[in-house]
């Protein structure tokens, strides 16, 4: 095998893997600060992308213009979900709560896959642009594949910022560690919370355009990416978004080496065995634990 | 805190109250079986084939429903994947049956197989908690449906075929397997038999253990039992509980698919325990006759059943979080307790 | 200004653990609260700050009630919680945390925040020193110092202090009753649970102590014979 | 005593909700009106569609086509039976979806065996469902002739009333290509296959590894993907480094519209990319890449055969196009076959059908259908090429539309 298709295989490896890693940061944010495992994050990439692909192919909207039009409408649809129909929730039981929360993403889930597929039809679809390459040796790099990347690093660093230097962010990293302190400190946590979920979502919307731009979306796609997002933030620590990000990359990558040497048909089940094993080897080490 | 002059009367009040609700259940399972019963004169009379057939479905698909409240309802673990021990006993079976169509050779190696596969896979999936147990048993199910989906000597994702007929001898008589009356007789009578082990288990101090353990994670150790076994031994007995249910489906339909292992399965046993009503034991006997009897209603009439599914789902969780049984079986306990007085 | 509970009740499952508590304090005043481990007072400070509901009675402060508001709701009223283990972010700096404490304030601006901030390290220069460490990084001491500078810099009417002392070296004790002397100094009522009683008496201008979820006994902090009371009262 | 008239009053209540559910399930049957023997009374086939799930993409518009199927045969007077005279008996199609699930369409059949009693079934599609649905059949001793069932061991069971119209069956599904294969220039000499993670497509690959040997076009590789993935690039990476002169793709149409844009997009070179399932589905997803490439196509309007009209009007008024809608072939294939066999009975009769179908030849528009004593057919398929956007068939060249441009310039 030579190094130029090793390296071939770890370009798009990184391109995935950042995608996977903008999805991690949305699925993080929720979890951190509501608590609350979203079963139906991965479909929102799913169903935005189709919705994407169907704008671009009758309209041929630029690709921009169309997250400009979705993302903020998720950003309402997130909010909205949770304060209609997870927020009634908490007030019930620790098991209760937590079931019904399971089951109401899931049926969301379910429900957004189809209701997608019913409107939109289920095949793939994606957003092809046709973008001059560059060929480095035998590598080829697209420059659309570039224009990803470079969107997919302004976005992390724009989070980044976010976080560090707002006061939506310092309630967010505060009540992701202390959800009780962050109260007692007077954080509004319905607010927050409802915020976290919108730009969760939102940020999950975002990583869907930039999807699209690549790699096809199918209706029904979405849960195999909430495990591969969990995964990363399982390993990569919750609220940590440069740990996410390195361990999406790295996954991304993972998955091409796997089905390099080894075969593609094994690559999309490395994150749920990677899952097991973590979780198996460390049953509590992800769970916050106050010093 | 309360003086410890209060704690013993409390918890007789409350094993009293539960020990009443235990009772309800009975009396519902009565009702169940009595309605079953009547069904089954009522198709035998018709000559009917197809509804006995769909409804000795729903009733191994209701011992499955069964195992997971076992779980959840007990000791508060949301398993999303247990469909693959579902799925392990009806392939077991289907493996068994097509060397020697043996009906108890099958049965009784398909309880040793499920007990240690439930023993193997629940020391992983019990090193964790919560929604992390959810996803570590969903996890579980995927990894070994996508070995069964891709191994030739199961079928692949064809699944197997041509189970034969099981002759099932029961001392005096010998029930066949395609026989619908005799086979949904059957069928009811093991279901209500599973029910009832799973009852006087769950009414030993063992089960009242399990019933702290959901209640007071933490206290438990102080009670002398280790929280880890004893939700172990309770994660092994609901996989062959839920094994012994599967293990019937090949001999109804004469074949196995990797859909019985897959989300799908899984997710629908769930939904049955939630509309029927979580902790109950009976809700799942009820609730997989509702959602049998809603997809089958629900498939005939609309293309978009997942919505519909996931409509329902939604419903149940936000309008009727205790489910049916959480509504009827306290009043059935309630003309109990003034019928004893 | 005053804090009135009124036949307070509060249920946890099935044990009743407050069983009818009524307390008054008033602005500038430190009230101690005395009584054995798992008589309730800290049950009794969290449903102040809105973290358990009571199943009876009423809490107001300047009459305006409680009962019923999230704790976040309740803080941003004026009301300063200092929990037994001080609930420091473990991952943001000391500033951040400091800046968290802002939240509680209803009226904000960019120069206010500074200023406040500013003031807070004049009084606290171990925080300023430390400003840019995460939490987790600083002595139990130092940990205290942050939870109770996080709550001044709210500007509360009430402070509520579980425990403070807890742990920690004289030096530190001392300078922890000078914080809440100050607090008094500003007109801020004081809610004080303290198992140094003597310290805690020191600071305080009255007293309760619990015993199984009532007030068996009230009392002036200045008074000799209330003193011996009170250990009569809260010792076997 | 409370206690006892409550429970009689709850098992009063069960025995109505007994009733009341049985009574709900009859309503909810819709018995058809079919007489078996009767020479007035439509017969009835019983279908099911996989309209959702999995193979749904597979099957649009076939509810309303197999509608418009009954009206194109009912207006030429319906199915012909001798023991009524030559008089038209009217076809009447009983129709569910089966979710593309195995369960299900077990359930579905059984349930049109005995509630809806059908007279005879026709389809199901896909080896997944094909393979628990004869014993179904067999039960009961209902004919069935099933549609898109391709795999031969499915049939070996010994079963008495099972056939199936697979179009192409898989051991002649590439056939005219590898004939094409041979008579080309520059003649290939390697070839890759890349294989969709599923029996069908794998069983594809199995047959004609084994025949591009035999022909002495070497194998170069042989790389499977599943059906999820999205990143083709090391699968590509391997094609790069082999450079074979044919890439085979033995996929289903939909999971591999990534596999072919990425192709492209990595600029792969070769003499020829073949998709075992070069569809119109395929095409409306990757338009302009699908160019140059080859593939089979069951049957075409230009391949004039039996049936040909009622075909065409079918598709027609279905709106469909067979290019869009490969399997649709089959799916018709089993409706014909399944009448004609009823003619030839004489009536409707499941035995005397079951006879005129054991080793039986039928009439098709792409040639005929004849079976084997296992109920399996003997059908091949036609090779195609995308030249200037459009479908040609390329090979055989008496029925072909267009030569076949070789090396496709395309993949240069």
């Amino acid at each position: 095998m030579s190094v130029d298709v090793v390296l071939q295989v770890v370009v798009g490896g990184v391109l995935l893997g950042g995608l996977y890693a903008l999805v991690a940061f949305g699925l993080s944010l929720i979890y951190g600060v509501v608590r609350i495992l979203n079963f139906a994050h991965g479909t929102i990439l799913a169903v935005v992308g189709v919705m994407a692909s169907v704008m671009f192919a009758s309209w041929q909207l630029s690709p921009v213009l169309i997250a400009l039009i979705l993302v903020p409408g998720v950003f309402v649809i997130g909010a909205l979900f949770y304060r209609g129909l997870l927020r009634p929730l908490e007030r019930r039981s620790p098991l209760e709560a937590t079931i019904g929360t399971v089951l109401v993403t899931v049926g969301a889930l379910l429900i957004l896959s189809d209701v997608t597929a019913v409107l939109a039809g289920p095949m793939q679809r994606n957003i092809l642009l046709r973008a001059p390459v560059i060929e480095v040796g035998d590598i080829i790099i697209s420059i659309t594949q570039l224009a990803i990347l470079a969107a997919i690093v302004v976005l992390t660093l724009a989070i980044h910022v976010i976080l560090k230097t707002t006061w939506f962010g310092l309630a967010v990293r505060a009540v992701t560690q202390e959800p009780v302190a962050a109260e007692l400190c007077g954080a509004r946590s319905l607010g927050i919370k409802t915020l976290t979920f919108g730009v969760g979502s939102a940020t999950v919307a975002m990583a869907a355009v930039l999807y699209v731009l690549t790699f096809p979306v199918d209706p029904y796609m979405g849960f195999g990416l909430t495990v591969k997002a969990f995964t990363i933030i399982v390993v990569g620590g919750i609220g940590n978004l440069p740990g996410a990000l390195i361990v999406g990359v790295l996954l991304g990558v993972a998955e091409g080496l796997v089905g390099l040497f080894w075969g593609p048909e094994w690559s999309p089940a490395i994150s749920v065995v990677l899952l097991l094993l973590i979780l198996v080897a460390f049953p509590a080490g992800f769970r916050w634990r106050r010093a | 805190m309360l003086s410890p002059s209060h704690l013993p009367l409390s918890a007789t009040l409350r094993h009293d109250r539960s020990g009443l609700l235990m009772r309800a259940s009975h009396v519902l399972v009565v009702v169940f079986v009595v309605a079953a019963l009547v069904f089954a004169a009522l198709g035998a009379a018709l000559g009917d084939t197809f509804f006995l057939r769909l409804a000795t479905e729903a009733l191994i698909l209701g011992g499955f429903a069964l195992s997971v409240d076992i779980l959840l309802g007990y000791t508060g673990l949301l398993s999303l994947g247990h469909a693959l021990y579902f799925g392990f006993g009806a392939y077991v079976s289907a493996l068994m049956l097509k060397q020697t169509p043996s009906f108890w050779l099958a049965m009784g190696v398909v309880l040793v197989a499920a007990a240690a596969f439930g023993f193997l896979t629940g020391l992983i999936a019990n090193r964790v908690r919560g929604v992390y147990f959810a996803l570590v048993t969903f996890g579980l199910a995927q990894v070994f449906a996508k070995v069964v989906y891709n191994t030739r000597a199961l079928g692949a994702s064809d699944g197997m075929i041509g189970i034969p007929i099981v002759p099932i001898e029961l001392g005096v008589v010998t029930v066949m397997s395609n026989a619908p009356v005799a086979f949904f007789l059957f069928t009811l009578g093991f279901v209500t038999m599973l029910y009832a082990v799973s009852a006087y288990l769950l009414d030993t101090s063992f089960g009242r253990v399990l019933g702290a353990l959901r209640a007071n994670e933490n206290r438990v150790p102080f009670l002398g039992y280790s929280t880890h076994r004893a939700r172990l031994a309770i994660y092994v007995f609901a996989s062959v509980v839920a094994a012994l249910s599967g293990a019937l489906y090949p001999m109804l339909r004469g074949f196995v698919s990797p859909e019985l292992m897959f989300f799908a399965a899984s997710g629908n046993a769930v939904i049955t325990v939630v509309i029927g009503g979580v902790g109950t034991l009976v809700g799942a006997l009820y609730g997989s006759v509702i959602l049998t009897v809603l997809k089958s209603v629900i498939g005939t009439m609309t293309e978009h059943h997942l919505i519909v599914v996931g409509l329902i789902f939604m419903a149940v969780v936000i309008f009727l979080p205790k489910g049916l049984m959480g509504f009827v079986r306290p009043r059935v306990a309630r003309l109990l307790d003034g019928g004893g007085r | 200004m005053t804090l009135r509970i009124d036949n307070l009740h509060v249920h946890y499952g099935l044990s009743h653990v407050i069983q009818g508590i009524t307390l008054e304090a008033k602005p500038g005043e430190v009230v101690g609260i005395f009584g054995r481990n798992g008589v309730g007072k800290t049950t009794l400070m969290k449903t102040v700050a809105g973290w358990v509901q009571p199943s009876d009675g009423a809490i107001a402060l300047d009459g305006q009630p409680f009962v019923g508001l999230t704790p976040d709701q309740i803080c941003r009223h004026g009301v300063g919680f200092v929990p037994e283990d001080r609930r420091i972010f473990p991952g943001l700096t000391v500033e951040e945390n400091l800046k968290l404490g802002l939240m509680q304030r209803n009226q904000r601006s960019r120069a206010g925040d500074r200023d406040a901030v500013a003031r807070i390290y004049e009084r606290f220069p171990r925080l300023a020193e430390r400003r840019l460490q995460t939490g987790t990084t600083l002595s139990g001491g130092e940990q205290q110092m942050l939870a109770m500078a996080r709550v001044m810099i709210g500007e509360p009417r009430l402070v509520l202090i579980d425990e403070p002392t807890e742990g920690l070296a004289p030096m530190i004790v001392a300078e922890i009753f000078a914080i809440i002397r100050e607090m008094k100094a500003n007109g801020i009522i004081v809610v004080l649970v303290e198992q140094n009683i003597a310290g805690a008496l020191a600071v305080s201008d009255r007293f309760y102590a619990i015993e199984r979820g009532h007030v068996v006994l009230t009392g002036d902090a200045g008074v000799q014979q209330a003193h011996d009371d009170l250990m009569r009262a809260i010792s076997v | 005593m409370t206690g006892t008239t409550t429970k009689r009053g709850q098992q009063w209540r069960a025995a109505r909700v007994a009733v009341a559910l049985a009574a709900v399930a009859w309503l909810a049957s819709t018995p058809a009106d079919a007489k078996l023997g009767s020479c007035t009374d439509p017969v009835v086939f019983g279908t099911t569609i996989s309209e959702t799930g999995l193979f749904s993409t597979l099957t649009g518009n076939w509810r309303k086509m197999t509608e418009i199927f009954a009206d194109e045969i009912n207006k030429a007077g319906g199915i012909k039976l001798s023991s009524c005279g030559d008089k038209g008996v009217p076809v009447k199609f009983v129709v569910y979806d089966d979710q593309s699930v195995p369960a299900t369409a077990v359930q579905l059949y059984e349930r049109m065996a005995s509630v809806d009693q059908v007279d005879f079934f026709v389809g199901p599609d896909w080896s997944s469902i094909g393979g628990p649905v004869p014993p179904v059949a067999e039960r009961h001793g209902i004919p069935i002739v099933m549609g898109n069932v391709a795999t031969p061991s499915l049939y070996q069971r010994g079963y008495k009333w099972v056939w199936g119209t697979p179009a192409p069956a898989v051991p002649r599904w590439s056939e005219r290509y590898f004939d094409m294969l041979a008579h080309v220039d520059p003649k290939p000499k390697t070839i890759m296959f890349l294989t969709h993670d599923n029996p069908v497509m794998k069983a594809i690959t199995a047959v004609w590894s084994k025949k591009a040997a035999a022909q002495g076009i070497k194998v170069v590789g042989e790389e499977m993907f599943s059906a999820d993935l999205k990143d083709f690039t090391a699968l590509i990476a391997k094609v790069r480094a082999a450079k074979p002169d044919i890439v085979y793709i033995s996929s289903f149409d939909n999971p591999s519209v990534p596999l072919v844009q990425q192709l492209r997009q990595f600029k792969v070179r070769a003499m020829d990319v073949h998709h075992a399932m070069l569809t119109g589905a395929l095409k409306k997803q990757v338009g302009k890449d699908l160019e140059g490439m080859t593939g089979e196509l069951t049957w075409f309007p230009s391949v004039k055969g039996p049936y040909a009209d009622l075909y065409e009007r079918v598709m027609d008024r279905t709106g469909i196009t067979m290019f869009d809608s490969i399997w649709t072939l089959a799916r018709l294939n089993s409706y014909l076959v399944m009448i004609q066999a009823i003619e030839k009975a004489g009536a409707v009769d499941r035995e005397k059908v079951q006879k005129a179908l054991y080793k039986g030849t039928f009439k098709s528009p792409a040639g005929d259908i004849v079976f084997d004593e296992h109920g399996f057919p003997d059908t091949g398929a036609f090779t195609i090429q995308m030249q200037n956007d459009k479908v040609e068939v390329v090979w055989p060249p008496d029925v072909a539309t267009a030569k076949p441009i070789w090396p496709s310039p395309t993949w240069q």
